[in-house]
């Protein structure tokens, strides 16, 4: 059995999945885990713009309601996280990437600027396009190996398909990673700072885990 | 500098999803030629159809409450898969016994292979995916109400 | 493999391009041209005796097809 | 070893080409759209090759990701281009604001989802019930219907945890993960009829 991130400390089953800890998918978690805290207590920032050429500046003013609903996207965001960096089931993996790629358009896309809706209806498609690449490299490994479970794949006895593993990587890079990241670098330019944080790092996070997922199968 | 070039091009959001799906397409040819994929026969959860009964294509087997065999991946880790599969209501009961071509809807009333994949050994995908449903339409709803006013 | 089957996938493939390439390059042609290819996987999904998913598959399109001529008609109020 | 399944695989990545080829020379932003829902048709295809019961039971979480993300990003298609105050015309058509005809319709396929229940009857419950919410142009309480959907999922996770931690009482989860999934899923797709109508 090929192990990466150190033998699993402890197993949650839920039926035919099986939730993993080994020392690197927890390290992941918690990471996730924190940053999910840090945006629930933190407040957020204040986007002031300074008008050139007099002294003078102004706030830009973000109402309540806008506020609630992208702290709670921001929040499923870093669940949804959570999520995926323990699963041990591909395509419960596959489906918790998706739904960070939902979240992050979510918590773009209730500002009310022309600019940043047009990238997150950009960026929304290109996620949507990469679960097609994504859900199609889960069904392949299950037809062509008979199992869904990572634990099982690990196993190293049946070969998946190169085909699938390539398949798993461009799905989840079409999900925000680089290079189609560069939507969501404008997508930044949202007020809002604790909130898009989490846009980048569930970014890096699920970069780290689907290199786990790839060396493991 | 080509990587500058890149970069432009990156830079400008419009040019996302053309690249994305040129990946893809190249993707799909790769796909391809790697084609003939050998079929693993020992799958889980496997399909058959019994022939004159009632509940086709979906008869697993099993009298009411007593356990049907599934072939699930981690049998120990769910006791009680099976009971559901081998349970009818009142209403799928009376509809297996006097119509024989009415198995989808038996099977998709509480009570079934599907039930048992979808809630029971599976659950955690269920729990995933209603969340997603949640969220989009949370989304969509969202901007309808306050996209409007501005 | 069984007529079903062959003919889902020429259904598939056929619909595929018509929706790809559609003639007059309309979005209401090309809505059209989208249920050629859903019938094809709707026949493959009965070749291999998916009901349950078929009978959703159906619903669910039904309601794309919904969503589209809302988006439609919304432009069109526009022009 | 080219057996039906590869077949079958390489017509569905030859329809993933194609459809990601035009995607590729698309300009049109709901013309995109439109390509996407035709490349998601091509990997349900595969989803569907596997043809054992875990393909339905990757398929049915396939097809309402789809669908929830198309009625996102269609929402946010129209702020973004401005559409969104712009009247829609709904069916009106003389016979069907009058007509019962919309009613039957809609009652058969709410009671035979209700027969269904869990994913396919919430789906086709749904239907009914968008398809009697266009035909009647009806402006309706969103909140009414957002807090239904939470407490269904509320349910519904619920019975999940009780098959997984109290695996004896599995009748009693196996009833509420049916009803709960059956209200979420027509709550959300009622959601579709409402939005027909005019903003708030």
């Amino acid at each position: 059995m090929n192990e990466i991130g150190g033998a699993p400390l402890f197993f949650l089953e839920f039926g035919d999945i099986v939730i993993y800890f080994s020392p690197f998918t927890i390290t992941l978690f918690l990471l996730a885990l924190v940053f999910s805290v840090f945006v629930l207590v933190s407040r957020p920032e204040r986007q002031i713009d300074i008008a050139f050429g007099a002294d003078a500046f102004y706030a830009k003013v973000i109402s309540l309601s806008e506020l609630k609903f992208r702290r709670f996207m921001s929040i499923a965001c870093g669940l949804a996280c959570m999520g995926a960096m323990v699963t041990g089931d591909l395509f419960d993996f596959t489906l918790f990437v998706s739904l960070v790629g939902i979240c992050n358009v979510g918590i773009v896309a209730a500002v009310k600027s022309r600019h940043v809706q047009n990238a997150a209806y950009q960026y929304g498609l290109v996620a949507l396009a990469g679960t097609v690449p994504m859900f199609a490299a889960a069904a392949m490994v299950a037809a062509t190996t008979g199992t869904l479970s990572m634990l099982e794949l690990a196993e190293g006895t049946i070969q998946v398909p190169l085909a699938a593993r390539a398949l798993l990587v461009l799905g989840v890079m079409g999900e925000g990673m680089a290079p189609f990241y560069a939507a969501k670098a404008e997508m930044f330019r949202a007020p809002g700072a604790p909130y898009v944080i989490m846009c980048s790092l569930s970014s890096l996070l699920i970069f780290l885990r689907v290199a786990e997922v790839i060396l493991v199968l | 500098m080509i990587i500058q070039k890149i970069s432009r091009i990156l830079s400008n959001f419009d040019n996302i999803l053309p690249l994305f799906a040129a990946a893809c397409a190249v993707m799909s040819i790769i796909t391809l030629i790697s084609l003939p994929l050998a079929y693993h026969e020992d799958q889980l959860y496997p399909k058959r159809i019994v022939p004159g009964s009632t509940l086709n294509p979906y008869d697993r087997g099993g009298p009411p409450f007593t356990q049907a065999e599934i072939h699930s991946q981690y049998p120990e880790n769910s006791p009680t898969a099976g009971y559901v599969t081998a349970y009818l209501t009142p209403f799928s009961l009376f509809l297996s016994e006097y119509t024989s071509y009415m198995g989808t809807t038996i099977v998709a009333h509480p009570g079934g292979i599907l039930d048992e994949i979808l809630y029971n050994t599976r659950g955690l995908d269920t729990v995933v995916e209603p969340t997603i449903l949640f969220i989009a339409f949370a989304i969509a709803a969202y901007i309808f109400r306050k996209g409007g006013d501005e | 493999m069984n007529p079903e089957f062959l003919l889902g996938s020429v259904l598939l493939l056929v619909g595929t391009i018509a929706a790809a390439f559609p003639r007059p390059r309309t979005y209401l042609n090309r809505l059209i041209n989208l249920e050629i290819s859903a019938w094809g996987l709707l026949l493959l999904m009965l070749s291999y005796n998916e009901a349950l998913a078929l009978l959703t598959f159906g619903g669910v399109s039904a309601l794309t097809v919904y969503i589209f001529v809302r988006v439609l008609q919304k432009k069109e109020a526009a022009v | 070893m080219w057996n039906e399944y590869s077949f079958g695989l390489a017509i569905a990545f030859a329809c993933a080409l194609i459809g990601f080829a035009a995607l590729t020379r698309e300009r049109d932003d709901l013309h995109k759209l439109l390509l996407i829902d035709l490349v998601e048709t091509a990997s349900l295809a595969v989803i569907a090759l596997i043809g054992t019961d875990l393909a339905e039971a990757l398929i049915l979480p396939g097809l309402v990701v789809g669908i929830a993300e198309l009625l996102a990003l269609s929402q946010i298609y129209l702020t973004k281009e401005g559409y969104q105050q712009n009247p829609v015309k709904g069916l009106n058509i003389e016979v069907m604001m009058r007509s019962p005809a919309p009613v039957i319709l809609s009652t058969i396929l709410v009671v035979y989802g209700i027969i269904l229940s869990g994913f396919t009857g919430g789906g086709i419950a749904g239907l009914g019930v968008v398809f009697f919410l266009m035909s009647r142009s009806f402006t309706g309480d969103f909140h009414v219907l957002e807090i239904a959907s939470g407490i269904s999922w509320a349910l519904w996770v619920a019975a999940f945890f009780v098959f997984m931690f109290l695996p004896g009482w599995w009748y009693f989860a196996l009833l509420g993960a049916a009803i709960g999934i059956l209200l979420k899923v027509i709550t959300k797709m009622s959601l579709v009829g409402a939005m027909w109508g005019e903003t708030e």
